[in-house]
């Protein structure tokens, strides 16, 4: 129960990301989705690795709260079609999650489809640097978390007991929000 | 190297003699003296060329010898086994455009003569598609009754070309009106090896002995009489009436007589 | 599958210090060092990390690193590709790890392809370019950087996750997507007016035999696709640095060197080309002939476009003369005896 | 004689081509000396390896990496094409001053014609010819980029054909060496490739193609190097076919199908050769057809009509030689090298052609039929000759690159050696039967004096020999003066050819209307997937998903 309920924050973290143009409210959307997955990473890879995308996320959260346009611009105008995005790639995911795919982690690959559809819809929507970069932080952060799907042992499926990826992927979102970036690059 | 040397001998008094460059000025000769007495009756008798002879004589004349000893002439010192009608072909196809090479304006029509030729090679190698022998007098002696449609329409075709090849039609070009008129050498060396060759072809060998050669030579002059004869009544149907009958009549026969070779290599397979 | 990448990564090594070695001016000499230096980590860290996620990672580093580097393009514009691929090849993995039917497999198969032509920068993903953009911010990197390693990390760790049927269905997708891409980039690369652009277009037509050797699951599709990548990193992407200043001053030139070198980019005999379309032809008669003839066919597409990228090289002197010789002559030895290259590969 | 020899004719010139352009960066040419040393180099090395033993001397060394190892072979057929590439070569790079750049290139190009006739399978061949091709272009390209050559693709078409056919033996026979594959690997579908390809690497067609073109380029020194050297190759490949069936192809419709396109090709060849403005377009007509007819004997499949193509591709390499050296003017030289493109007897062309005939009847049903068209093909090649020997030369060329007395002596050479058909026969052509076509080669009998067919026997010696003499003292007596130069009308229009040049005509002149306008804009199409559009995208992976659930 515990961990359907993360899922559920991690979605609504990532909707936030997506209807959200101002820094506190992509601010918020990085807490919520950090808390959703560090839940239910918690419950499979244990604290060292939940622990480190909680910090990774924490740390992306803190600088996106002091850079990026201001406010919360949650759901500005014509935000409509970010909202049935939202709806509906949940719903999708959810079926994916729960009946296309069968086996005990459920609530974690929903989590992860989440975070990686909708992070990279959202970079291919918007030009802002600031949302950009939030959104590859939520990635890296997906991308880790994939670590815990399935019981395969070799090659892609290959699940290590190491929390390396967490580690890295901590790095990754944690200094994803210092990118010095200049809004034009035409020059 | 003695052997080799001995044949190297008698194939040059083959070449030579008999039944080569002599035996073809000979025959030539007389026959060429026939026609013209004949084709054209002016007094006197025709002068010979004193100017030195072009490349075209030349060519002309080893063509010829080349294909006179493939004859299954009597006492032909060439042996049975070496004569091919291949050679005989191809000797006297050269003699056919020899004069080409001088000037355009010695040879007419060649567009339709290069036809005729071709009729003329189907009529000559015809018959070896299906016997699968190269042998003139093998051929000859070809009385097989399924092969006999093949060789009687190549021989009526053979016939039927050679008086555009001897240049006995009346398509000459303009270049040969002039003066008092000479003796032809092309075609003094040609009578020889186009007539021996039908009586190769078409009819049985001759033994080497007199008899044979009677009948070997009586057969060639009758083959040269009848191309006289065709030549004459050609002369006097008109270049218009010759060029439509070659063109409209003669490749179509040869159509047919293809055709007839195709048939027969079928049937008898 | 570590021997392979590996041997790659030593590819584009070589290619990086030719480039630093025969980079016409000292000023592009420290940038591309830096630039090229930072690929080259990020290509051994693809490599050489254990598991997929950190490739994952290190390909998503290096996407947001590349994107910021300053070209004609904008950030937000060249991170899609990247961030597409990477989220791609991570839902791939999903996919692939979850259990449930069949489709999934195929669907795992259908997102490893779409990743992995979004991070090489192939059709249906290609990557924004500008012919004015400088080598390290262009395309051209992931093509014959980045795109490299990739394309053997990812091919070699669907090995056993894949099941026949999905691995069957990667195969296909794979052989149908080069195919796409050979001709695009085989007709573009010829009919395109800017030549840079040509040569971009020669690019996607070599990977797009590349993943034609991939997507044929037999050796010899294996060794083909490694052929093809080493003519890429150590043919056409020195040849293309050599050519960047001629490209600039537009000198075309017809002398025996543009021939020779337009062969070389032709896949012609006696080049590395010519041994990479042996192998695919065999490997391709071995799976399904009918492929082998689209194949030799296609394989024509190269020429005309060949004869105008050699025509713009320029007539090279001293260092970058020396630079192509070197090219050309490696390529030679590697098309003729290509035997030790495919061993090291454990191929 | 070590194995290792057998890479002589491959390293000799290799060498020599290193040495020139080594010398020649550090701007110093060596002239005529080197590319000549290097191509004799190559031919001395050729007849020291096959003359002492005229047996097979094999080098095989490991695995290369593509299913091939380093196989490396001299035998009859490598002997014989080996002479009619190096040959000819050797004379022109002593005759004609080259820029070392192109000396280096030609003796390239002759060290990959070496490799290919050499070459112990088919991948290598494939590879090898792949190489010649490549350089012949790179040559062609660099003397004169806007004269006439060879489309690249149609010669890397042929020759990926040929690596493809390679790997198909590989991988269904599980070798492609030309001594070990299984005959049961040579399907007709795969010799259909096979064959295929070599037409197309020597460009044996109907048409007229780079063979007859490249003779109009205002030099022709590149142009007769690259006849020389990728010309004989595709006959290479129809003879080793020969070797993979063991001695026969697939189906007898094969070899009626590859002599009927010999015969097109020859008589086609006629038909332009007899429409000729000038000697030289003339002269640029004879190798095709020469080609033709060595196609027509080699796909008769007799050992006889074997020995006659190779003899008349023997002829034809001595020819480009000749016609590369004769000036575009009028003269003894010009007439003699048309007597001997024309196949005047007693000379070797004749012969040839005349045992090319003689076995098409022999070899059985209808095949005499073949026969009779080449007779018709050659009567009208006696009707062009006959033309061109009163045509005007042509444009002319640099002097420094022609040698009409060298031209002639070649040319009289191939008259004269009429009579050594035979010999030429049992040294040259028997071992390559021999090798090829090992159950029937046998009836090849007649040793140096004759030529031996089923049902005749040509006397080359006894008989070629007074003839020769004769003919000899009989032109000494003639006058050439009376041959008048002069523009000759054609004997008869191609019907075809200017159908087929108004319908090249149309198809380049075809073009879109101009209120056209397509619904696929391609270059919308990849600005949509450059532009990183998210429906253009998500739609390709759609697209790729439904294409796997299929």
């Amino acid at each position: 129960m515990l961990e359907a309920g993360a899922a559920f924050v991690a979605w609504l973290g990532m909707s936030v990301v997506v209807l959200a143009d101002g820094r506190r409210g992509l601010a918020l959307g990085i807490v919520l989705v950090t808390a959703g997955l560090a839940v239910i990473v918690f419950q499979g890879a244990g604290p060292i690795a939940a622990g480190a995308l909680g910090v990774g996320g924490a740390a992306a959260a803190l600088r996106r709260l002091t850079h990026g346009p201001s406010g919360w611009r949650v759901m500005p105008p014509g935000s409509t079609p970010r909202v049935v995005l939202c709806v509906a790639a949940g719903i999708l995911v959810l079926w994916i999650s729960f009946s296309a795919t069968t086996a005990g982690d459920s609530a974690l690959r929903f989590a992860i489809l989440t975070v990686l559809g909708l992070s990279v819809a959202r970079v291919l929507s918007s030009d802002e640097p600031s949302t950009l970069l939030t959104a590859i932080a939520l990635l890296a952060l997906g991308i880790a978390a994939t670590v815990g799907i399935g019981s395969l042992s070799h090659g892609l499926g290959a699940v290590t007991q190491s929390e390396w990826p967490y580690i890295a992927a901590a790095l990754v979102a944690a200094l994803a929000g210092w990118l010095p970036v200049r809004t034009a690059n035409v020059a | 190297m003695i052997q080799i040397l001995s044949g190297v001998a008698t194939h040059a008094v083959a070449l030579l003699l008999y039944p080569g460059l002599a035996a073809i000025l000979a025959f030539g000769g007389l026959v060429e003296l026939v026609w013209m007495r004949l084709s054209v009756p002016e007094p006197g008798w025709p002068e010979l060329s004193r100017r030195r002879p072009t490349p075209v004589a030349g060519t002309i004349a080893v063509g010829a010898i080349l294909a006179s000893v493939q004859l299954a002439a009597p006492y032909n010192l060439v042996p049975g086994e070496e004569r091919s009608i291949v050679l005989a072909a191809v000797g006297l196809a050269f003699t056919v455009w020899a004069e080409l090479a001088l000037t355009v304006e010695f040879v007419a029509e060649p567009g339709l003569l290069l036809v005729i030729q071709m009729c003329w090679l189907l009529a000559v190698l015809g018959p070896a598609v299906q016997p699968e022998s190269l042998r003139p007098q093998v051929l000859g002696n070809v009385l097989v009754p399924g092969l006999l449609p093949v060789k009687l329409a190549c021989a009526f075709l053979y016939l039927l070309c050679l008086p555009a090849l001897m240049r006995l039609w009346p398509l000459a070009p303009p270049t040969e009106r002039r003066g008092r008129r000479r003796l032809d050498a092309r075609r003094v060396l040609t009578w020889f090896p186009y007539c021996g060759l039908f009586t190769t072809l078409f009819f049985p060998p001759q033994g080497d002995d007199a008899p044979g050669l009677l009948r070997f030579f009586g057969l060639t002059v009758l083959v040269a009489a009848v191309v006289i004869v065709a030549g004459i009544v050609v002369q006097r149907r008109g270049a218009g009436v010759v060029r439509g009958t070659y063109t409209r009549v003669v490749t179509p026969f040869a159509g047919l007589v293809l055709a007839t070779v195709v048939a027969t290599s079928i049937l008898m397979k | 599958m570590w021997r392979e990448s590996a041997e790659v990564v030593v590819f584009t090594a070589f290619a990086l210090a030719f480039a630093l070695t025969f980079a016409p001016a000292p000023t592009q000499r420290r940038s591309l060092m830096f630039r090229g230096g930072v690929g080259l980590a990020g290509t051994i860290a693809i490599a050489a990390v254990p598991t997929f996620e950190l490739s994952l990672l290190a390909l998503l580093v290096l996407g947001v690193l590349h994107a910021a580097v300053n070209g004609k393009q904008s950030f937000a514009t060249r991170l899609r590709a990247p961030v597409l691929a990477v989220a791609l090849l991570a839902l791939a993995l999903v996919f692939a790890r979850a259990q449930g039917s069949d489709v999934l497999g195929r669907f795992a198969a259908v997102g490893l392809v779409a990743g992995l032509a979004a991070g090489i920068g192939l059709l249906p993903y290609l990557h924004p370019f500008d012919p004015e953009d400088p080598v390290s911010a262009s395309p051209i990197a992931w093509f014959a950087f980045i795109g490299p390693v990739l394309a053997v990390v990812v091919v070699a760790g669907t090995h056993g996750v894949l099941g026949p049927d999905a691995g069957g269905a990667f195969g296909a997708t794979l052989v149908g997507v080069g195919l796409v891409n050979v001709a695009w980039g085989g007709v573009a690369a010829w009919s395109t007016e800017n030549t840079i652009a040509a040569w971009r277009y020669s690019f996607i037509a070599d990977w797009g035999l590349a993943l034609c050797g991939f997507g044929l699951t037999v050796a010899d599709g294996r060794r083909a696709a490694l052929l093809v990548i080493f003519s890429i990193v150590l043919c056409r992407l020195p040849l293309y640095v050599a050519s960047r200043q001629a490209l600039r001053e537009k000198a075309l030139t017809e002398r025996p060197v543009n021939l020779v070198v337009a062969a070389a980019l032709a896949g012609s005999a006696p080049f590395a080309g010519f041994a990479a379309r042996v192998l695919l032809l065999r490997g391709a008669t071995q799976m399904f002939w009918p492929l082998g003839l689209v194949l030799a066919v296609a394989m024509l597409l190269w020429l005309p476009g060949s004869l105008r990228l050699g025509r713009s090289l320029g007539l090279p002197r001293g260092r970058r003369a020396l630079g192509v010789a070197l090219v050309l002559a490696l390529n030679v030895a590697v098309g003729l005896y290509p035997l030790p290259l495919l061993q090291a590969a454990g191929q | 004689m070590p194995s290792a020899a057998v890479l002589g004719p491959v390293v000799i010139p290799l060498l020599a081509a290193a040495v020139i352009a080594a010398v020649g960066l550090a701007r110093f040419d060596l002239g005529r000396t080197a590319g000549a040393g290097g191509a004799w180099g190559c031919v001395a090395a050729l007849l020291a390896l096959w003359l002492p033993v005229r047996s097979s001397v094999e080098l095989i060394l490991g695995q290369l990496g593509y299913g091939s190892a380093l196989d490396l072979r001299i035998d009859g057929v490598t002997f014989a094409f080996g002479l009619m590439i190096a040959v000819p070569i050797a004379v022109l790079l002593t005759l004609q001053p080259r820029a070392w750049p192109q000396t280096a290139l030609s003796l390239l190009a002759l060290a990959a014609a070496m490799a290919a006739v050499e070459a112990g399978g088919v991948v290598l061949t494939a590879i090898a010819g792949g190489t010649v091709a490549t350089l012949a272009v790179v040559m062609l390209e660099t003397e004169d980029p806007r004269a006439p050559r060879p489309s690249w693709a149609l010669l890397l078409a042929g020759w990926l054909g040929v690596a493809w056919v390679g790997v198909i033996l590989q991988v269904v026979g599980g070798t492609a060496v030309y001594t070990a594959v299984p005959v049961a690997a040579i399907t007709g579908p795969v010799f259909a490739v096979l064959a295929a390809s070599a037409v197309i690497a020597s460009c044996l067609f109907p048409w007229r193609t780079w063979l007859a073109v490249l003779w109009r380029r205002p030099s022709l020194r590149a142009a007769a190097v690259t006849i020389a050297t990728v010309y004989p190759l595709g006959f290479y490949l129809l003879i080793r076919a020969y070797e993979l069936g063991d001695g026969r192809y697939p189906h007898p419709l094969f070899n009626v199908g590859l002599a009927v396109l010999g015969i097109a090709a020859a008589f086609a060849a006629a038909a332009r050769a007899q429409a000729a403005a000038t000697r030289r377009e003339f002269f640029g007509e004879v190798i095709p057809g020469f080609g033709g007819f060595a196609l027509t004997a080699i796909a008769i499949g007799t050992p006889l009509g074997l020995v006659a193509g190779l003899i008349l591709l023997a002829t034809a390499s001595a020819l480009v030689a000749c016609l590369a050296l004769l000036p575009d003017r009028a003269g003894i030289a010009s007439v003699v090298a048309v007597a001997a493109a024309v196949g005047l007897p007693p000379g070797l062309a004749f012969g040839a052609r005349v045992v090319g005939v003689e076995a098409t009847f022999e070899a059985g049903d209808f095949l005499g039929l073949i026969g009779v068209a080449s007779a018709a093909a050659w009567a009208t090649w006696m009707v062009a000759g006959a033309r061109a020997i009163g045509l005007p030369g042509g444009r002319g060329r640099p002097a420094s690159e022609t040698f009409a007395g060298v031209a002639m002596l070649i040319a009289t050479l191939t008259l004269v050696a009429g009579p050594a058909l035979a010999v030429i026969q049992f040294g040259m052509a028997n071992p390559v039967a021999a090798e090829v076509m090992q159950a029937t080669a046998g009836t090849l009998t007649g040793g140096r004096v004759a030529v031996v067919t089923v049902s005749s026997v040509l006397p080359v010696v006894t008989l070629f020999v007074p003839l020769l003499l004769i003919g000899v003292a009989i032109y000494a007596l003639t006058d050439i003066s009376a041959i008048r130069t002069q523009a000759r009308p054609a004997i008869f229009r191609i019907p075809a050819a200017a159908s087929l040049e108004r319908f090249r005509a149309a198809v380049r002149a075809a073009s879109v209307p101009d209120q056209y306008r397509t619904i696929l804009n391609l270059k919308q199409l990849e600005a949509a997937a450059a532009g990183g559009s998210p429906v253009f995208w998500l739609a390709a992976l759609v697209a790729l998903g439904f294409a796997v659930t299929r």
